[in-house]
């Protein structure tokens, strides 16, 4: 049976060069870049030289990167510490209903701490208005975070015109970038981006890495106490290791950026168009040019995605959904929900995200069961219009 | 996660389907909850002759409603209410935690369907 | 010239048993353990498997184990997290001098939210009194947290008889064993200990991941805010091959502890003797005996810290020092202010931490160089009184 | 860290000792901070003749003493004064950030044995 992959959302594959780079330190180079003797400094370049490379990828300086244990502490660094250190100008954060559980949680619990939130709404098609932002600015706002490209539906959201807006209105503009960062371009100078997250595992670099973006002069407080490690923004022995492959499957992120955009952009709409037009009652969810290039996410009606994944497993395909069965909690994904889904019809998506290593072969392998799983599914289901069935 | 029997279940469902004219039907769940089951018997001398599902669901949900299917077919109408939720799991060889309250409700959709095949009878002799 | 590596304090190499555990998962075995589909489903049992094995070394329960960065945030989260939970039914914490600066600076951050603490002195070998603890406890406490053994001067705390207390007053227990485990025996049951920090490069095990063991039943906040993963204590993708490094290291240290640390013991008292009989005017920092295996913590008097670790680099030596000019802060080393040593004797430690790898010719090396690297430095010194230049 | 003519002054350090009989002597620092640097003078026809250090400190506190003998050795009384801290520092090819401040009295040293020479002169002519 062939495997396919199709969960790069989720997580990537490490890159052989990404593991190679790693590899002399798990071996033999164990010094920690705190110590003054040779290994230690030899740890403390190579940790230089890491945040150098994700610098380069967004075009940022090099201490302006805070390397952190991934993407969710990178979100929980940016809101608590920005709203913490900033909590006498203002108690107002701006954020979307769409952000990832890293950004919506935290802000939630800002706002147990006697933050006020809002979250701005998007349209059908995952996008937010900026005019909306406008808006919602009060004199008490002290960060805007928007997410770059949202991790379910894909849709990337207008930053430029937001973050304008933010700067216009002197607020801090955070954005959670784990999942454009590397798929498209992205310049935090042009943008006027303040903080961005990103994290190692979603672009062939390891888990348990990830890093924040601060802009040079901006207030914010640590999440953690220790070691002044990080410019004492984040203690703990640096993951040294981790750090350098992420360092280097930015620099690779960064070469083959527009190369990997195309072949992604080109297999997603191979696919997109493939499950269209071979499946009835489906709908693609997300902007439909707006989207990252290795995204797709239908929704099948009158079938549960749970099933369907179970049922794709046994075909050698991962994927994933937005059911709220495979998450374990009672509520379909707050995202499909904002995009104005239907609870049955959410709880039948399936997001399919391809990466470097899939071909048109694997896409046609999923256009070749697919239709039968959907099918067989529908067979079973109460919800399947007679005549459907 | 699941279980081989789970799977085999998922995978070959038992009695899928609906019965024509059936004696009772019943149905739980609801699709916000993302589970819908329904049930349909064929009932005769208080014995189920035949039982047929649909559902919407997942993984557990229908393995869950096909195992009910095969656990009460040919039993009494009195067998047939006995039988509960967790007994269903048991069939299956146990279900993963988290499943066991949302999913496993094919027990309720038979006794609904049951009740319903009661209320006929009522009306009917009336 | 000989290389020799005496600061597995600060950090240990990953042995190659660990490193061999985790190279499927940073090769071919991508699954993100929250997914449904088989190599998901694998990623999962890998990370139980390793959740186990961490439990095992300390005779905890798997579930009682929750995966975190390092042990800066399993301290982090030990503090915060019962702190914010317990807010209600106190809010008097107890510690000690000679924490580390994970116990130590989050100690101070909950002084700055309101909580009370108290920093239990130590005797001139390092070792908190337990009457002392007895003492401080009020009907207000709600933790205590006791370095297990110190991670600069090595000595080992009664945490026996200090658990006991805190329990006898119902009161919950920490301790920061980053150092210890591995080291010596540890068993969380028999000791009463609540909760438990440890780092897996300290053992042989990867940067970048450590636990925190959380007695079943606990009241505890996650720092952070995200995903729902590790019981939704720690959020965020899990790193797979961090946690599977972390799990062997755990292993192999529970297999391998009665060796280990017998050899290490036996070096040590080799070093320790070699030095005090070679050198003058030199003193052992911690307690001779109640002290970790692989530790040995001198204070040379009349030169400083730095100049000692620079000239040892030069000989091929890897060695760490409590003098502020190697922290980049003005003070030196807290702990060994603690035990009551001048700042003059303070900024000439020398801290000479053993590990696996090292052997007796390690340290027949460190005492041919060391006296002729101390004589040197205290031939330049206006400390050094005539008679001994 | 350090640069290769830091660690060169570091490990072969210039004019080691102290000048018996001195015609200056100046100590600045204090054990507290982990610096102490004593610098003797020899002073003849109003330029330095000689001039010899004594250093408790971190590499950078022992290389920024040598390389003030150096600097100076020779030179007069004047020039001796015009030498400050960051010259010693660029003469060096630059000092660690965090070193800059702490470790880096050199010149201080010296100018407080140029301070104590003037006051024997002083002295000496009253
Ligand atoms: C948009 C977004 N933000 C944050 C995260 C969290 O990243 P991590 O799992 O590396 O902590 C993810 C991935 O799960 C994501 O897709
Ligand atoms: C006693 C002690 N606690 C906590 C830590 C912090 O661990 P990590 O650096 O893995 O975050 C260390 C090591 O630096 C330590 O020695």
């Amino acid at each position: 049976m062939r495997n396919v992959y199709l969960d790069h959302a989720a997580t990537t594959a490490v890159h052989p060069k990404v593991l190679e780079s790693m590899l002399p330190y798990l071996q033999d180079k164990l010094g920690n870049p705190s110590s003054i003797y040779s290994s230690g400094r030899e740890a403390k370049a190579a940790v230089e030289t890491a945040r150098a490379q994700v610098a380069a990828l967004i075009n940022a300086q090099p201490d302006e990167i805070i390397f952190t244990s991934g993407g969710t502490e990178a979100d929980n660094l940016a809101l608590t510490g920005v709203a913490t250190a900033l909590s006498q100008q203002g108690r107002h954060i701006i954020t979307s209903r769409i952000e990832h559980h890293a950004v919506l949680h935290t802000a939630e619990e800002l706002e147990r701490k006697g933050f006020q939130v809002t979250y701005l709404p998007v349209d059908p098609d995952g996008l937010i208005n900026p005019d909306l932002l406008e808006q919602a600015l009060t004199p008490e706002t002290i960060m805007v975070s928007i997410i770059f490209a949202n991790n379910e539906i894909g849709t990337i959201e207008p930053i430029d015109r937001l973050a304008k807006i933010a700067k216009k209105h002197g607020v801090i503009f955070h954005t959670d970038a784990v999942q454009a960062v590397g798929n498209i371009p992205i310049d935090v100078e042009e943008l006027n981006i303040d903080l961005l997250s990103l994290s190692g595992h979603k672009i062939y670099g390891p888990k348990g890495i990830g890093a924040l973006y601060v802009r040079r002069g901006m207030n914010i407080k640590p999440l953690m106490q220790g070691g002044s490690q990080e410019r004492k923004l984040r203690p703990g022995t640096e993951n040294v290791p981790g750090i350098v492959g992420l360092g280097k499957a930015a620099e690779l992120a960064r070469i083959e950026l527009p190369a990997r955009s195309a072949h992604l952009t080109e297999l997603r709409d191979y696919l997109i168009d493939g499950v269209l037009s071979s499946i009835a009652h489906v709908r693609l969810n997300g902007h439909r040019t707006l989207r990252l290039p290795g995204n797709a996410n239908f929704s099948f009606e009158f079938i549960e995605g749970e099933s369907l994944l179970l049922s794709l497993d046994m075909a050698g395909i991962a994927a994933s959904s937005g059911s709220a069965c495979t998450s374990g909690s009672l509520d379909p994904s707050h995202v499909l929900m904002a995009i104005g889904l239907s609870h049955e019809v959410a709880h039948g998506s399936l997001r399919l995200t391809l990466g470097r290593e899939n071909n048109k072969e694997d896409v046609d392998y999923v256009l070749s069961v697919l239709p039968d799983i959907v099918g067989r599914l529908r067979a079973m289901s109460p919800l399947t219009p007679a005549k459907e069935a | 996660m699941y279980t081989e029997k789970v799977m085999d279940h998922f995978m070959h469902p038992r009695n899928v389907g609906e019965i024509d004219n059936p004696d009772g039907v019943g149905q739980v769940g609801n699709p916000v909850c993302g589970d819908i089951m329904k049930m349909s018997l064929r009932i005769k001398d208080d014995r189920i002759e035949d039982i047929k599902f649909k559902t919407f669901g997942c993984g557990a949900a229908i393995a869950t409603s096909s195992m009910v299917t095969e656990l009460v077919k040919g039993k009494t109408v009195a067998e047939a209410l006995a039988l509960n939720n967790r007994m269903v799991a048991e069939a299956l060889g146990g279900l993963p935690c988290k499943k066991m309250h949302c999913s496993n409700l094919a027990a309720d959709a038979l006794h609904a369907a049951i009740a319903d095949y009661k209320e006929k009878q009522v009306q009917a002799s009336r």
